[in-house]
């Protein structure tokens, strides 16, 4: 029975409240954006809401730091704020706070509502650390859907390009039948154990294990339950074969949009999973191992196939990342305090490797210079010597190649998996990992070692062309002056790129350059923090 | 490091600076560089002379200079051990490679790669004196090869001509074979003796089963057959004489040719111990002697008359050695390497004054154009043909009655046999040479060598004429004999010519063949009783065998090197670019195919998509159904 | 009791039939109306009321609306979606008719669950139905209730910002 | 006989499968959504039978959640829906296939 | 000095990185700036890595210049690094072969000079890395990243095929190194399952104990790991491809020093690690190291291109190396390793001569060439001392590492040892065949009328190497001197393993015939 008292102890609000406060600090700046963008003429929106939005996230930011060394549920166990939340909360708010940095640079050339899509971004961003959140089936499902309906907001916002509708669309339609598991699945978990909380169901079949008279139909209602509850969560962490929506949505949202979905959304999809995993799976009721190595063998093979022949960069980096949450996934299944915390690693590790790779996507498509495809990647690297390198960076953290932050957090899950016996889960994923580098080098042969001897593709082309009618136009001045003219020519584009590449997305690009390369030869904060993290877990 | 230590090492280092100055800087001393590299030779010369007065009138002794390789329990050092058998070689070696030296001034004279010549000869003197004087295996070994290399790079000298250039591949390559045997009987030693010192080894080989000696003497014999040109490696050497003709004097008459003959003399007491292997060096000797003047009577080159001659001497050695005599292997050794480097320069003579022609039938009546050729050649032929007092007939005969004592009369026969032979070629020659009419061609400019050249000529002829006295008096009791013997003494296998049968027979007989053979060479080139080309088509079969050398380069080439060439082909197109490569980008191309399939689950269609969901869905719920 | 629940599920799974297989999106939404009216009986004999009513007021009223304005919004009363990929109609079927039967499966192997909650029918009507939901939603529930009014205003902004040209 | 929480589960799993069902097979957009309501509604019914039956409240608790969550999706619906049609002048959702491969 | 020598390691290790961030800083146009600051400061690494080799104590096995800093805590991974015998000269290689690397470049490398320096230089680091480290994840970060400057060098500079070579040459190498992490990882584990502690220390890797079979299981699959950049036969196509496309540069450092790493992984890692099944395998390996040998001379040839026919005789001579460390006699892992810094020097050189005739031709084909030696003498004299190297004439260098290899290895292995003896008569063929239709003979082809003799730079390029050839042949000494007691070490730690290897072998009924 409810002890209605304790509503009213202002203490226990306060408590709770303290909880959530890292989230409502970014409904609350989401709400001013909205409000902001009321008042103020458009022009201006865009920059106001841009550093709003940033602002909420340095709150957020700060409410975390200041509450990081407490464990707190709030609200009649619907919330939990614990260590572990902790660290994703920061994994989330830096997928946040970066694709805000690299939104600015984006939307700038394009006409969309900006203050909304700020707004919209801070409240996903809010839903995802929700998800991480919740320890209770109905927070679990309002949290994903709240998430789900910013993303599909987010996804469709390119108005007027089909391409981002269609997205949306099929990204709705999908995530809404994946829903329905999900609440279909927590029908069934609920008839079986009477409860909705994490913790309950947790105790309930930990006490069932134990128990002789273990009642067969409760048995068969946990394990349809337990199935639908995971086809609901796997669709988030996009496992094969409930991935579909992947590649179509990341490719259809705008670019940082993708980047969210692709950092944040999973980073929350893996929290909520490992809550869930930790409390329900991790008992291994029915061998519910079988079945998360095997999802986590298909999705990294059917990633990395998939990935092997695509051109175009975003759908590429799509596939990669349905291959990666399988690698994440093995993390998971190894489980326990090593599994846990190397996986918490890898997300954050996942972080910014995709997106650093994602901002200089970003920052190629602003340049006018590149389309997504790969083949108009040619010869940048030469041209960008540091976006090249750094963008090579990137995909060999993705990889997984040593000093990247991307070899630290492969080698901490495999490290785990190996340890709990998974040693051909291992070996499979290691032999993916070495094909799936094809891809990603593939890239890097494209930006440095193209064949064409044109270093910059179709971009030079036209300049060549320009220059031949500058020729044309100056035929009575002498060479030299058209040699000069050349040369301003080419000075101009790399001013022009220079300045047009924002002072954000470097910033972004920096930080991600710094913490990939941190996380990759000196891991060692990052992997106590993850450890300090896991301990406020169950049955670790 | 007292004064005959000094002077050890000092002879093989005048060489090698000699090398490396006239390699370094031969661009600048120009035509200096023929004295300077004659000086260095000439002074190791007078040192080995020292060194041999010392060790005569003392003992052997040895010399480390450092620790070369000290590998745990393999320890090698560089040092020489001097005695009797090195010092003759030394004086040897040095005293003809200064002669040569003198003597290729003027060979060479025009030749634009005069310093690197000298400078390779100097190379190569040092190499042999260091083979001579080594005093363990590998360093037997190192210098072995090293004298290869010279003797690579000395007949492939005029590069530019591609059967030279082949010609120094081959030598290099059928050596390397030899010297793969030489090399694993090495290993063998060092496995079973845990040494590879002379000395050391010498002492302990006893103790080991008979079949590991009789397989070490087998495989260090393999050694010796590829480079004294022994059959079946014999290939090599009428090939080599692409290389200047001084080069073909010193180093594929003189020395090198005859280090496998010092190897076994060197390792006598390991062949004395293996009978079987002993039997082996005598057959394969009393083979090749036959073989090599059986293909030298019908040649036209005259190097290649010479080479095969030597083939034949060398024979004649291996027969010495295989049946344990090894002084007379040695006396012949040492009478051969005058008298077959006096022939080689004096047909070198012959070249220079004919502008480079080797062809003997294109040749004729030199005699009166460059008598001192001429006779010295003479001289040469004569000692090759065993006629007294020449030097060869002692030696030879030296090794004809060692064979008759022991009681190898089926080689004796050989050894007589192929001493009518080389009589009868070497005559051959010299009456095609040097008699009859002239057939060369009439605008050519014969002209006598200048005094550089004839002066060593002469020198060689002296000592070819004198040299056998040192084997007087006959056999074991001769001055030679007791010289060297000292150092055979504890070899268990000696055997001396003794004398069961007077000596003046065997010797007779010796002479009545070698005479035969000139009389027959007479009878065929100068006065023309016979019609030579009806002889060679009644014999066709024997006279194609013998023309075109048993064809041995032919079955060579058939059976070991184009099977080799395909197979290699076969490994690199089939094996590792079909199979192993094609496995590799197999995979890749199942990779790709199956990855173009897999794509096309994502086609775009909605309702695909909510398909494979639901088949997920389906899919993991019959896990557990059918669990 | 019984004769109620199968009259409703007669009527609940002869609709939801219905709205899948009629080709007039417009009928599909009158039927499912029907649906859920059903299922608003079934809540009833359920003992809860309170859910019917929202049921009805919420889904008919308020969701199926909206659903009616967007067919006549964008006059699709007259597309009619024909099926005629009878090859997809027949995978489709199979795969949710083995998915029908493994569930079904699952439910006949399970037996009688024990109540495990102090919320009997006696004590729900003691309180009221309402009451008690209300107190649930604005004491345990609290903090899901505020998530889902943001959660409605976010999907608001989205309806205006895919709605807006 | 007696009615169980079983039989309510039945009836529900029916109406779910009939409405993946729906989704499975119908193009029209509007349907699909109404046949995704269908599925949402099985939950409901699943969740109030079992709270009921266990004498628990959390499910009913649950319900009112979805029903604003599927108030949510409608509105979204309505948006994408308009989008949709559009751009493509029909919400006919085999005509979305840009993004392939 | 102290601190200096302290720290050596890592100052020898990062000294090259940061040389290529001050030439980041470089303007890129100033190539030849560029070039010779890379060469003066790789010069600079050599002559600090020389310091490594005098304050070396040459008596004992024992790691030298140990630094050890905790890195990562939860893994028991540390910054380990410590020297011995073996490492000592595979640095000094490196240092060296990277310095000659960088000089032989100067014409070569045209364009992007800036990318092309600074790759090498932070190759060089990595290079240094994996060869100093004693914790068996930074042995592996290095050991991996390796692959991605080195991808770089050959995919932008190569010729031809080089985007297949050098998309080849990752994916070979890493798929044979990520198994090999697994490898790795397991004993990582089994060593925390035995103790309770992780620890990536090598040191205390070595002493745990691994069930056979297990064993077995773990040692092929870091036996694909090393095998593959030895490499050993079936796992050899990488090799010409890369080698062949690489620039020189590049393949100067794959031949002289990235080879070395598959042996020196067995040699630290694979084989004292796992003793037991190294001895249970060594019949098989050595059956590859034997048809590494023979089937890379032969391959050799029968090869048009230039660099493909090194490429093949480096399989080969890789060959003799495997065959010298698995035949675990100390004879003959004496000759090993001494082998491997003979390989780095004379391959290297073939490799360099080879790029300077591309640089005067830009053809690599045999049959283009002829008669050079006339045009170039200095260039035939110094190439042909390399060419001896390799095909190991006495008093060279080859010559003294093949012959230790074989004597070590002819008592256990006898007949192998006489196949692989026969891999000398092989190289003397194709070398010398390669030589003389390369430089010797008449000058056929026109173009080569004019072809020029070494500059003095080149000269200055190989003459480090042609002098470490007759060093290593005449005094070998120096090297084995402190090679030895670490490899005396390595062979008594099998020794001490055969007793155990004998008693499974007995229980197994292996090899009972």
């Amino acid at each position: 029975m409810l002890d209605l008292a304790q509503i009213y102890n202002g203490y226990y609000l306060e408590k709770s409240l303290l909880s959530v406060m890292p989230e409502a600090v970014l409904i609350v700046f989401a709400f001013l954006i909205l409000l902001a963008g009321l008042f103020n003429n458009p022009s201006k929106n865009s920059v106001n809401s841009y550093y709003l939005a940033l602002i909420g996230v340095a709150f957020s930011f700060l409410y975390l730091f200041m509450l990081s060394d407490h464990t707190i549920k709030g609200f009649y166990g619907s919330i939990v704020f614990d260590k572990f939340d902790v660290f994703l909360f920061t994994a989330i708010l830096l997928s946040g706070f970066l694709t805000i940095l690299m939104s600015k640079n984006y939307f700038d050339t394009r006409s969309v509502l900006i203050p909304e899509y700020y707004s919209l971004v801070l409240f996903s961003v809010s839903a995802m650390m929700l998800l991480v959140s919740s320890i209770n089936l109905i927070m679990i499902f309002l949290s994903i859907e709240f998430m789900s309906i910013c993303a599909y907001i987010l996804t469709g916002y390119l108005k007027g390009e089909s391409r981002s509708t269609e997205a949306a669309m099929k990204y709705f339609v999908l995530g809404t039948f994946a829903s329905a598991f999900l609440l279909f699945g927590s029908v069934f978990i609920y008839a079986a154990t009477g409860h909705l909380s994490l913790y309950k169901i947790h105790n309930f079949i930990f006490e069932q294990n134990y128990n002789a008279h273990y009642a067969y139909n409760l048995h068969t209602f946990l394990a349809i339950g337990l199935i639908l509850l995971l086809v609901g969560l796997a669709f988030k962490m996009s496992l094969f074969p409930f991935h579909a929506w992947t590649p179509d949505s990341y490719d259809g949202a705008p670019t940082p949009v993708t980047n969210l979905m692709a950092t944040g959304i999973k980073i929350a999809a893996f929290g909520v999973f490992i809550r869930v995993f930790t409390s329900i799976y991790s008992f291994n009721v029915f061998n519910f191992y079988n079945i998360l190595w095997i999802l986590a063998i298909l999705t990294m093979t059917f990633g990395n196939f998939a990935a092997l022949l695509q051109t175009d960069l975003k759908r590429l980096i799509a596939y990669s990342s349905i291959a990666q949450a399988g690698y994440i996934l093995i993390g998971v299944i190894a489980g326990g305090y090593y599994g846990i915390s190397g996986t918490l690693f890898y997300l954050l590790a996942y972080v910014f490797m995709t997106a650093g790779a994602f901002a200089i996507i970003i920052m190629f498509e602003n340049l006018n210079l590149a389309s997504v495809n790969i083949k108009s990647y040619s010869g940048l690297g030469y041209k960008y010597p540091l976006a090249g390198a750094a963008f090579s960076f990137f995909l060999l953290s993705l990889a997984g190649i040593p000093v990247t932050a991307g070899f630290m957090g492969k080698f901490f899950v495999f490290s785990a998996a190996i340890k709990s016996g998974y040693y051909w889960l291992v070996v499979i994923a290691l032999l993916n990992s070495a094909f799936a580098a094809y891809y990603y080098i593939k890239i890097i042969v494209k930006m440095y070692m193209s064949d064409n001897n044109n270093n910059g593709g179709q971009l030079n082309l036209s300049n060549g062309r320009n220059s031949i009618i500058i020729n044309a136009v100056n035929t009575n001045k002498d060479s030299q002056s058209y040699a000069d003219n050349g040369s301003g020519k080419t000075a101009l584009t790399e001013a022009v790129s220079l300045k047009s590449a924002a002072p954000a997305l470097i910033i972004a690009i920096i930080i991600c350059l710094i913490f990939t390369l941190i996380l990759g030869i000196f891991p060692q904060p990052v992997i106590s923090f993850a450890s300090r993290s896991v301990t406020s877990l169950w049955s670790i | 490091m007292n004064s005959k230590d000094l002077i050890v090492w000092l002879i093989p280092f005048f060489p090698l600076l000699g090398a490396i100055l006239l390699g370094v800087f031969g661009k600048y001393l120009k035509n200096y560089s023929g004295y300077l590299g004659s000086v260095f030779i000439v002074i190791s010369f007078i040192l080995s002379t020292v060194i041999f007065f010392t060790v005569a009138y003392g003992h052997s002794f040895t010399s480390t200079l450092y620790s070369w390789i000290d590998a745990s329990y393999f320890k090698v050092n560089v040092s020489t051990t001097v005695d009797r058998l090195s010092v003759i070689m030394l004086v040897m070696v040095t005293g003809i490679s200064s002669l040569v030296h003198i003597y290729s001034i003027g060979y060479m004279k025009d030749d634009k790669g005069f310093a690197r010549y000298f400078s390779y000869l100097n190379l190569f003197v040092f190499s042999m004196i260091m083979l001579i004087m080594a005093n363990n295996f590998l360093l037997l070994y190192v210098f072995w090869e090293a004298v290869g290399f010279c003797s690579y790079i000395l007949i492939g000298f005029w590069y530019e001509k591609k059967s030279a250039s082949n010609a120094g591949k081959k030598a290099f390559i059928v050596n390397r074979i030899g010297d793969f045997g030489f090399a694993l009987g090495v290993m063998l030693i060092f496995v079973n003796m845990g040494t590879l010192s002379y000395s050391s080894v010498f002492s302990g080989i006893h103790l080991l089963p008979p079949y590991l000696i009789t397989t070490i003497a087998l495989l260090l014999f393999a050694g010796a057959v590829g480079k004294s040109a022994q059959f079946p490696l014999h290939v090599w050497l009428p090939d080599a004489m692409e290389g200047p003709t001084p080069v073909s004097a010193l180093i594929h008459a003189a020395t090198m040719v005859t280090a496998g003959v010092y190897l076994i003399a060197r390792c006598h007491i390991i062949f004395s111990y293996s009978p079987d292997a002993s039997n082996v060096v005598l057959i394969i000797g009393g083979t090749t002697a036959f073989i090599a003047a059986f293909i030298a009577m019908t040649q036209f080159d005259i190097k290649r008359i010479i080479a095969y001659s030597t083939i034949s001497q060398l024979g004649y050695m291996f027969m010495a050695v295989g049946i344990g005599s090894y002084a007379a292997g040695i006396f012949h050794l040492v009478s051969h390497a005058i008298f077959k480097g006096l022939l080689f320069l004096t047909a070198g003579s012959v070249m220079h004054g004919m502008s480079g022609e080797l062809d003997l039938r294109k040749m004729g009546g030199l005699y009166s154009k460059m008598k001192k050729t001429a006779i010295t050649f003479i001289v040469g032929g004569l000692a090759l043909s065993g006629i007294p007092p020449f030097s060869g007939f002692f030696s030879k005969d030296a090794i004809l009655a060692s064979l008759f004592n022991k009681g190898d009369y089926f080689f004796w026969i050989i050894g007589e046999l192929v001493a009518f032979m080389t009589a009868f070629y070497i005559f051959r020659l010299i009456f095609n040479v040097f008699f009859g009419e002239s057939h060369a061609d009439k605008n050519l400019h014969v002209h006598e060598s200048p005094n550089v050249m004839t002066i060593p000529l002469i020198i060689l002829a002296c000592f070819a004429a004198v040299f056998g006295f040192i084997g007087m008096p006959p056999f074991d009791h001769s001055i030679f004999y007791n010289f060297i013997n000292k150092d055979f003494a504890n070899s268990f296998n000696f055997s001396p010519a003794v004398n069961n049968y007077p000596w003046y027979l065997l010797s007779t007989v010796s002479v009545i063949a070698g005479l035969s053979g000139i009389y027959a060479a007479y009878v065929f080139y100068i006065k023309k009783s016979f019609d030579l080309e009806m002889l060679k088509k009644r014999f066709k079969t024997v006279y194609a065998l013998s023309f075109n050398k048993l064809y041995i380069d032919e079955i060579y080439d058939f059976a070991i090197v184009k099977p080799m060439k395909n197979f290699s082909v076969f490994l690199w197109r089939v094996v590792d670019s079909f199979v192993i490569d094609g496995a590799v980008n197999g995979i890749a191309q199942w990779i790709s195919v199956t990855s173009s399939k897999v794509r096309k689950v994502q086609n775009g269609m909605l309702m695909s998509y909510i398909f494979t969901l639901s088949v997920g869905v389906i899919a993991l719920l019959a896990y557990y159904f059918v669990r | 009791m019984e004769a109620l629940f199968y009259i409703f599920s007669i009527i609940a799974i002869f609709s939801a039939l219905m709205v899948i297989l009629v080709k007039n999106p417009l009928t599909s939404a009158l039927y499912i109306i029907l649906c859920f009216f059903a299922l608003a009986g079934f809540y009833i004999l359920l003992n809860m009321q309170f859910l019917a009513a929202m049921q009805i007021l919420v889904y008919a009223g308020a969701i199926i609306v909206l659903i009616v304005l967007v067919i006549m919004l964008l006059n699709l009363a007259k597309a009619k979606d024909t099926i005629r990929d009878f090859h997809q109609m027949a995978v489709g079927i199979i795969a949710v008719l083995l998915l029908f039967a493994e569930v079904i499966l699952y439910l006949n192997a399970a037996g009688e669950s024990k109540p495990t909650g102090i919320y009997t029918n006696a004590v729900i009507n003691k309180i009221g139905n309402t009451q008690i939901i209300g107190q649930f939603l604005f004491t345990k529930y609290v903090f899901p209730f505020e998530v889902a009014s943001i959660l409605l205003l976010v999907a608001v902004i989205g309806a205006y910002i895919f709605a807006k040209k | 006989m007696n009615v169980n929480v079983n039989d309510y589960l039945a009836v529900a799993s029916i109406i779910f499968c009939i409405g993946a069902l729906g989704v499975l097979i119908r193009k029209n957009l509007i349907t699909i959504f109404l046949s995704l309501e269908l599925m949402f509604n099985a939950a409901n019914l699943g969740f109030v039978a079992v709270s009921e039956y266990l004498n628990l409240m959390s499910g009913d608790i649950f319900v009112i959640f979805i029903m604003v969550v599927a108030a949510a999706e409608a509105a979204i619906l309505l948006g994408i829906a308009i989008a949709f049609y559009r751009e493509k002048g029909t919400i006919n959702i085999d005509k979305a296939n840009e993004l392939r491969m | 000095m102290s601190i200096f020598l302290k720290y050596i390691l890592s100052i020898i290790i990062f000294f090259p990185l940061l040389s290529a961030l001050i030439l980041v800083f470089v303007n890129k146009k100033a190539e030849g700036l560029l070039r010779n600051l890379a060469t003066v400061l790789s010069l600079a690494e050599f002559a600090i890595s020389l310091f490594l080799f005098i304050y070396f104590k040459s008596n004992t096995y024992e790691f030298q210049f140990i630094e050890r800093f905790s890195w990562i805590r939860e893994f028991g991974a540390s910054y380990f690094l410590g020297i011995d015998g073996v490492s000592l000269f595979m640095i000094l290689l490196t240092t060296l072969m990277t310095f000659v690397s960088l000089l032989s470049s100067y014409k070569y490398i045209k364009d992007h000079v800036k990318e092309f320096v600074i790759l090498m230089l932070v190759l060089e680091t990595f290079m240094l890395g994996t060869f100093a480290s004693l914790d068996v994840l930074l042995f592996y970060l290095f050991w991996e990243f390796m692959l991605i400057p080195m991808y770089f060098i050959i995919g932008m500079w190569g010729s031809g095929r080089r985007i297949y070579s050098a998309v080849k040459f990752v994916l070979y190498t890493l798929a044979g190194s990520l198994i090999m992490l697994f490898g790795l990882i397991t004993i990582f584990i089994l060593h925390y399952n035995q103790t309770g502690n992780f620890t990536f220390n090598l040191l205390k890797l070595y002493n745990t104990n691994i069930p056979l079979t297990l064993q077995i299981v773990l040692f092929i699959a870091i036996f694909l790991g090393f095998a593959v950049k030895v490499p050993v036969f079936p796992f050899h196509t990488w090799l010409p491809d890369a080698h062949t496309e690489a620039p020189t540069a590049g393949s100067v450092i794959l031949a002289g020093v990235l080879l070395k790493f598959g042996v020196y992984g067995f040699f630290r890692f694979a084989i004292p690690l796992m003793p037991e099944a190294a001895l249970i395998l060594t019949p098989i390996i050595l059956v590859l190291a034997v048809i590494s040998i023979i089937y890379g001379a032969l391959v050799s040839i029968v090869q048009k291109d230039l660099k493909r026919l090194v490429a093949f005789s480096s399989v080969s001579h890789m060959g003799f190396i495997m065959l010298g460390l698995f035949a675990m006699t100390a004879v003959s892992v004496d000759g090993s390793v001494l082998q491997m810094i003979n390989h780095g020097i004379s391959t290297g050189a073939l490799f360099l001569f080879v790029g300077m005739l591309y640089e005067r031709r830009h053809t690599r084909l045999i049959a283009d060439f002829g008669g050079l030696a006339k045009k170039a003498p200095i260039f035939a004299a110094l190439f042909m001392i390399a060419v001896l190297s390799s095909v190991g004439l006495p008093g060279l260098n080859g010559f003294v590492g093949e012959f230790l290899i074989l004597v070590g290895s002819f008592k256990q292995y006898t007949i192998f040892t006489i196949f692989a003896t026969s891999g000398i008569i092989f190289a003397a063929v194709y070398l010398l065949w390669m030589f003389q239709r390369v430089m010797f003979q008449d000058i056929t082809n026109q173009k080569n009328e004019d072809f020029k003799d070494m500059t003095l730079r080149e000269i200055m390029t190989v003459l480090p190497l042609i002098f470490l050839m007759f060093f290593i042949g005449l005094y070998p000494d120096v090297f084995l001197s402190r090679i030895n007691p670490t490899v005396v070490h390595f062979v008594n730690i099998i020794e001490h393993n055969k007793y155990a290897y004998n008693l499974i072998k007995a229980k197994m009924g292996l090899f009972n015939a």
